[in-house]
């Protein structure tokens, strides 16, 4: 059996057995384990906003009662951000390509690595529990707000445990990310040498190592709250809701970067690839980051506008969100630049780049409406900030995640998908996520508060264009499900390198071997996107 | 946009247009170039990639004009703020109730109301007050909103410029029925006003229908058999209730001392199948008189 | 073999990447802490007086002799790695025991403190506590929740030293790979650091 | 940047870890107790003085801990990347506290 084999056993024959996949400690796998197990969390969620706007296409009771109505959005929200969204792009993309990028065979803490796996397969078991125990899942929204939240009789308190462990599961993989990044980097890999994925990455690590604590003992404290009795949050009892949120926002304004800044790694990726040529502002990138990670911790007020925080506060936050928006802009700019004068193969991976540039601009524009005062406070809490965040989670970093699942889908499973099929699938979903929730802007400035079950008749025709534009989207969801299934079974064999990509994970056969490389790679000269350098592909 | 309905709408339609007419700009410029720039350098037209590592120049100018850009943004969403916050003294001071889940407004002479009546061009100042948990008092065509949050005296205040009936939403996340949580703001000319404010006769309703509805009990209890948050009323005097006092489950029968401990202390029984916890305690807002007018109109809902 | 192997593997022994993960851990126990902090300090500046008024009832004795413990075992982690690092694996295991008796020590003082207060019915739910204000209500709740939670980590650090002393005794901690203790030390001291804050902003408010 | 794999030291290496003699860290402990008996006392004693005594109270902690990682972690011996990455954590500390109390100050 162990006789050399012309083809190295690649990850995937190494050993079989479902123990073999869960007690792995192969970061390969342990990627592909939070792939499955996050996709179908997304699936789950979907479905839920599917029937949120099936409830919402016409004013009055649909097709399901209010406090059901209330518990559907919160465990959508949930799911969405904590099962999907912060996991999604670190914990499978991350997991699977960083050690690769860099040209090691693992991240630094293997065990540690698996153990993060297995705390978020037991968060998803807390919140799917919330499902069946005592009186259903929470009904608070995805933000836990006390006092509501301690009052509530729903299942709060598991799905706070749910969340509690789930930024366990978080921190895990940023601090085995850091050190991966800082002690395994191939020799002659420098720091400016790593591709930007890994420095998305590695600014990502640390919003997850140092602000998710933050929201782990503000959410034990609403347990305590909850089983005890007492008042931290609850003003009937001597505490201030207020300060709740500002524990809240603490964590959760910088998660919103913990979503967004690996997959704007991704675009960082993926533009060079189809360009075929450099990319543009690579130290500009890679120090907008960082500096997103970092602005990023001192905004959080933005979401608390209106909640009766001093005035001069708001003053302050105000401004510094406007400052965070300006990395944002260099990046955006930097990657159109990287078009200029390319080569450019319009694959599909590179249309969603494109489409993830255009919604991520209407999202980041948005928030820029949001973040000044007067307007936020006529917006704040409608569906404005709906629209916001689904384009900046959805469009922004949703399809990022799809652009790179077609990307590395070679690599990772060794078939090539269907090329036009992809495109059909990509042009549906793109029409169909904009009719979706371009609606939705309007109506939070015609004043339609969010959370809402039911609302007056005004706002009925743009519910009505946004239900059916969440139809169209689930048809271009499905067929790319539909789609990436087929490929995976009867597509043709992929060759190491069929973008004709210039990272290091090319350089491997495709899917990659056991210890990821069947000879030492060869790390480029100059700026790892050096196309001429690497004219063989 | 620019209706004048309140003395804000200036402001704050100012910088929605100027952050808006900024960002349509750059969405639309970055959109067109990042397209032009795709089917331009196709590979087809242009298979010769030429790569260009960075340019300082360009990178300090998109880098200083967002951030030019951005604080002009800034400051007109400050100026357009910063009246609310300078909240004059003088004006009709109104106390705004918020509980689950509904409004009461409680004017300087005692009169309350259900809805906001106002008068035109004069300043109003609302003292946002909740009884339970967090709301929101929101009016989108004054274009103001501010959180009402319990155990605490948030403010507001506007100038109504113009006679009619606006929409309040609540616009904080409060439980089952807060989207039902809405009121109006009315803007009445002076005199009409002062009529309005005046008047204190009493309403045509049964005098326990009118503490009920004074209080917003029935938000949460409906008075014909549909069950909302709480039980319904109807039928409620003289049945047999299931209620679980200290986590153990007992019949009681619903009597005037059973009544008056649901008000004061709705925690003590809870009836079976519903939630302990969103009924607050009425202790300081219902008086035993009150209560007697209750339970007099209770017994005529059969 | 079938399989490359590249030489900067993840697989390798690598001390200084064990530590440097133990520190950035600490980092998420400090932040983690840090949050309780924070409610402690808005809570204590609304409310100063009542927080100084509770304060009275904890024991500032058994306070300081707490806080002492804690140092001293922090001083006998310390040089049970002087120890391993000069050869004396001996005296190493004499040190670690010291520190886990200390710990226990810690544990036993903390116990006392607690059912004191238990009997004078100031834990949330019991009868004194149900009538004291609300801000002392908090003062009391911040009390138990941090030093509760602050005891936790004094079991888990004490845990972890008596599997690392296992670990010494099957020779996987040797004066060659002592990285596993030297974490387990650094843990120990986080442990006391917490307690150095916790104590004056709990028992010397006076 | 220098090729990693030679900067990483053989295990064990007497040169690379600096062994700390029994002594000084006897000696760090003293202090430390010093230290504790100190805020006791500024707290026992300066009871007029609720304000100040905080403010001493915290700086004695702090040095007391800085004392404990820099000698007792050996936070002074190892990579100074370890210290800059503490106190930027510190700096994140400081601020959540910092503006989250600006708000309730300006209030
Ligand atoms: C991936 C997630 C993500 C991202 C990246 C962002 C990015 C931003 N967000 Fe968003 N936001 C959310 C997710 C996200 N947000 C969520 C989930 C909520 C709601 C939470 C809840 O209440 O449930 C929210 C809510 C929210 C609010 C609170 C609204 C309210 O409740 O009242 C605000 C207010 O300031 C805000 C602002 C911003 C800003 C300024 C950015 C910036 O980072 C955007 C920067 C990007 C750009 C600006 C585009 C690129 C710019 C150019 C190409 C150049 C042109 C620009 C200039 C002239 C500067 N967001
Ligand atoms: C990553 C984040 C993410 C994503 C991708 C989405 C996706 C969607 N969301 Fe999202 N949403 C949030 C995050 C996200 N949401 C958050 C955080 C909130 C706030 C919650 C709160 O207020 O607390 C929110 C709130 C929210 C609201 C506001 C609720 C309210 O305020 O009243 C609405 C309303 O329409 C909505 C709709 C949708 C829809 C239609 C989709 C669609 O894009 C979904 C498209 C998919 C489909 C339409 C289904 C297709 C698939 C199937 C049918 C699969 C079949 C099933 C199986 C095989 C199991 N969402
Ligand atoms: C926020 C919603 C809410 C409001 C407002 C509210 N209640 Fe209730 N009420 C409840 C709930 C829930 C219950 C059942 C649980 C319990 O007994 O505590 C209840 C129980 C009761 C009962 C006992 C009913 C029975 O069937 O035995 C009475 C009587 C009652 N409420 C009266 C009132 C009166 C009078 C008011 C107004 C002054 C009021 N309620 C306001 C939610 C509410
Ligand atoms: Cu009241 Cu929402
Ligand atoms: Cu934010």
């Amino acid at each position: 059996m162990s006789e050399a084999l012309s083809q190295p056993v690649n990850f995937f024959q190494a050993k079989k057995g479902l123990f073999s996949w869960i007690f792995s400690t192969d970061h390969k796998r342990i990627g592909l384990l939070y792939f499955y197990a996050i996709i179908s969390f997304f699936l789950v969620a979907m479905a839920l906003g599917f029937l949120m706007r099936l409830e919402l296409i016409a004013p009055g009771e649909t097709i399901m009662d209010a406090k059901t109505y209330n518990q559907v959005f919160t465990l959508h929200g949930v799911i969405m951000i904590f099962l999907f969204l912060i996991p999604s792009v670190p914990a499978f993309f991350g997991n699977f390509f960083l050690p690769i990028m860099i040209g090691t065979d693992d991240v630094a803490f293997p065990k540690v690595n698996l153990m993060s796996w297995w705390l978020y397969v037991l968060g998803g078991i807390f919140a799917l529990l919330t499902l069946v125990v005592g009186d259903g899942p929470a009904d608070t929204g995805w933000t836990f707000y006390a006092p509501y939240s301690v009052k509530t009789g729903t299942n709060v308190t598991l799905a706070v445990l749910a969340a509690f462990i789930l930024g366990f599961s978080s921190i895990l993989t940023g601090l085995n990310f850091i050190v991966t990044i800082h002690r395994l980097r191939a020799p002659g890999m420098g720091w400016f040498k790593m591709p930007l994925f890994s420095w998305a990455l590695y600014a990502t690590a640390w919003i997850q190592l140092l602000a998710t604590p933050i929201i782990g003992i503000t959410l034990l404290m609403i347990v305590a709250e909850r089983v005890f009795g007492v008042g931290l949050f609850d003003p009937a009892l001597g505490g201030d809701p207020i300060l709740y949120q500002h524990l809240f926002w603490i964590y959760s304004h910088p998660a919103v970067y913990i979503m967004v800044l690996p997959a704007m790694g991704l675009i960082s990726e993926m533009i060079p690839t189809f360009a075929k040529r450099t990319i543009f502002g690579y130290k500009a990138i890679a120090y907008s980051s960082l500096a997103i990670a970092f602005i990023g911790y001192f905004v959080w007020g933005h979401h608390m506008f209106t909640s009766g925080m001093s005035g001069p506060a708001r003053v302050i936050f105000s401004i510094l969100t406007f400052l965070v928006a300006v990395p944002s802009a260099i990046k955006v700019f930097n990657w159109v630049a990287t078009l200029y004068k390319g080569s450019i193969d319009v694959k599909t991976p590179l249309l969603y780049s494109m489409a993830f540039i255009f919604q991520f601009l209407i999202g980041g524009l948005t928030g820029l409406v949001i973040g000044a005062l007067a307007t936020d406070i006529h917006l704040h809490d409608t569906y404005f900030v709906v629209g916001h965040f689904h384009y900046v989670m959805f469009g922004g970093a949703g399809f990022a995640f799809f652009g790179a699942l077609h990307y590395w889908f070679p690599k990772i499973w060794g078939k090539m998908y269907n090329e036009r099929v992809s495109k059909i699938a990509f042009t549906l979903m793109f029409i169909g996520f904009n009719f979706l929730y371009f609606p939705m802007l309007i109506l939070g400035i015609m004043g339609m508060p969010r959370r809402y079950y039911d609302y007056l008749e005004d706002f009925t025709t743009l519910n009505v264009i946004s239900t059916v534009g969440s139809w169209v989207l689930i048809a271009g969801i499905l067929l790319m499900i539909i789609n990436l299934i087929r490929s995976n079974k009867t597509g043709e064999v992929a060759t190491r390198n069929p973008w004709g990509g210039t990272t290091l994970e090319w350089q491997t056969p495709s899917p990659p071997p056991v210890h990821n490389f069947d000879a030492t790679p060869v790390v480029p000269e100059g700026s790892p996107y050096d196309h001429k350098m690497n004219k063989t592909g | 946009m620019f209706s004048d309905a309140s003395n804000f709408v200036q402001g704050v339609d100012t910088s929605f247009a100027i952050i808006l007419g900024a960002s349509v700009f750059f969405l639309v410029s970055i959109t067109a170039v990042m397209v032009y720039f795709v089917i331009r350098y196709n590979k087809s037209k242009h298979p010769e990639a030429v790569d260009i590592h960075e340019n300082k120049k360009l990178e300090i100018t998109w880098t200083v004009i967002p951030t030019l850009l951005v604080l002009v943004m800034f400051y007109f969403g400050w100026m357009g703020y910063k009246p609310m916050r300078d909240i004059p003294d003088e004006g009709v001071h109104v106390k705004a109730y918020g509980q689950m889940w509904s409004w009461q407004f409680e004017y300087e002479n005692g009169k309350s109301s259900d809805t906001l009546v106002v008068p035109i061009d004069e300043p109003v100042i609302l003292d946002l007050i909740s009884r339970d948990v967090l709301h929101s008092l929101y009016i989108p065509a004054f274009r103001i909103k501010e959180d009402v949050v319990p155990g605490r005296e948030n403010k507001m205040w506007f100038i109504g410029q113009k006679v009619g009936d606006y929409d309040i939403f609540c616009a904080e996340y409060c439980g089952d029925r807060h989207s039902y949580m809405l009121s109006k703001v009315i803007v009445l000319p002076e005199e009409e006003y002062m009529k309005w404010y005046n008047d204190t006769t009493a309403s045509a309703d049964h005098p326990g229908l009118a503490v009920l509805k004074k209080n917003a009990c029935i938000s949460c209890h409906s008075l014909d058999g549909t069950r909302i948050v709480g039980p319904s009323f109807k039928g409620i005097w003289g049945h047999e209730a299931e209620v679980i006092t200290n986590g153990e489950e007992r019949t009681v029968m619903v009597d005037e001392e059973y009544i008056k401990r649901s008000i004061y202390e709705p925690n003590a029984d809870v009836v079976k199948g519903f939630n302990q916890g969103l009924m607050i305690s009425y202790q300081n807002l219902v008086t035993e008189e009150e209560i007697k007018d209750i339970i007099e109109y209770l017994k005529t809902l059969k | 073999m079938a399989n490359f192997v590249l030489a900067n593997s993840g697989h390798n022994r690598d001390d200084e990447a064990s530590k440097f993960g133990m520190w950035l851990f600490l980092f998420t126990e400090l932040l983690l802490f840090g949050g309780l902090f924070l409610v402690y300090t808005i809570y204590r500046y609304l409310n100063s007086e009542a927080f100084l008024h509770a304060s009275y009832e904890l024991d500032v004795i058994m306070g300081t002799i707490n806080t002492v413990v804690l140092l001293t075992s922090s001083l006998t982690v310390a040089l049970s790695i002087t120890a391993i690092q000069k050869g004396n694996v001996k005296l190493s295991l004499w040190l670690i025991t010291a520190t886990i008796l200390f710990a226990l020590t810690f544990l036993v003082i903390k116990y006392f403190e607690w059912s004191a207060k238990f009997e004078h019915g100031l834990f949330p739910g019991m009868d004194h506590y149900n009538h004291l204000e609300p801000a002392e209500k908090m003062f009391f709740f911040l009390y138990f929740f941090m030093t509760g939670l602050h005891g936790l980590h004094v079991v888990i650090g004490g845990a972890l030293l008596g599997y690392i002393m296992w670990d010494i005794k099957k020779k996987e901690v040797t004066p060659q790979n002592y990285v596993f203790l030297e974490n387990g030390g650094l843990y120990w001291h986080l442990v006391d650091i917490i307690w150095i804050f916790l104590f004056p902003l709990f028992y010397l408010i006076h | 940047m220098a090729n990693k794999n030679t900067s990483r030291h053989l295990p064990g290496d007497p040169e690379v870890h600096h062994i700390i003699p029994y002594k000084f860290h006897i000696g760090i402990w003293v202090g430390l107790i010093i230290l504790t008996v100190m805020t006791v006392l500024v707290s026992v004693m300066g009871i007029s003085l609720v304000a100040f005594s905080v403010i001493t109270a915290l700086i004695i902690a702090s040095a007391k801990a800085v004392v404990v990682a820099n000698y007792f972690m050996h936070l002074k011996y190892e990579n100074k990347l370890i210290t800059w990455l503490m106190g930027v954590t510190m700096l994140l500390f400081v601020v959540f506290i910092a503006f989250t109390a600006f708000d309730y100050i300006t209030r």
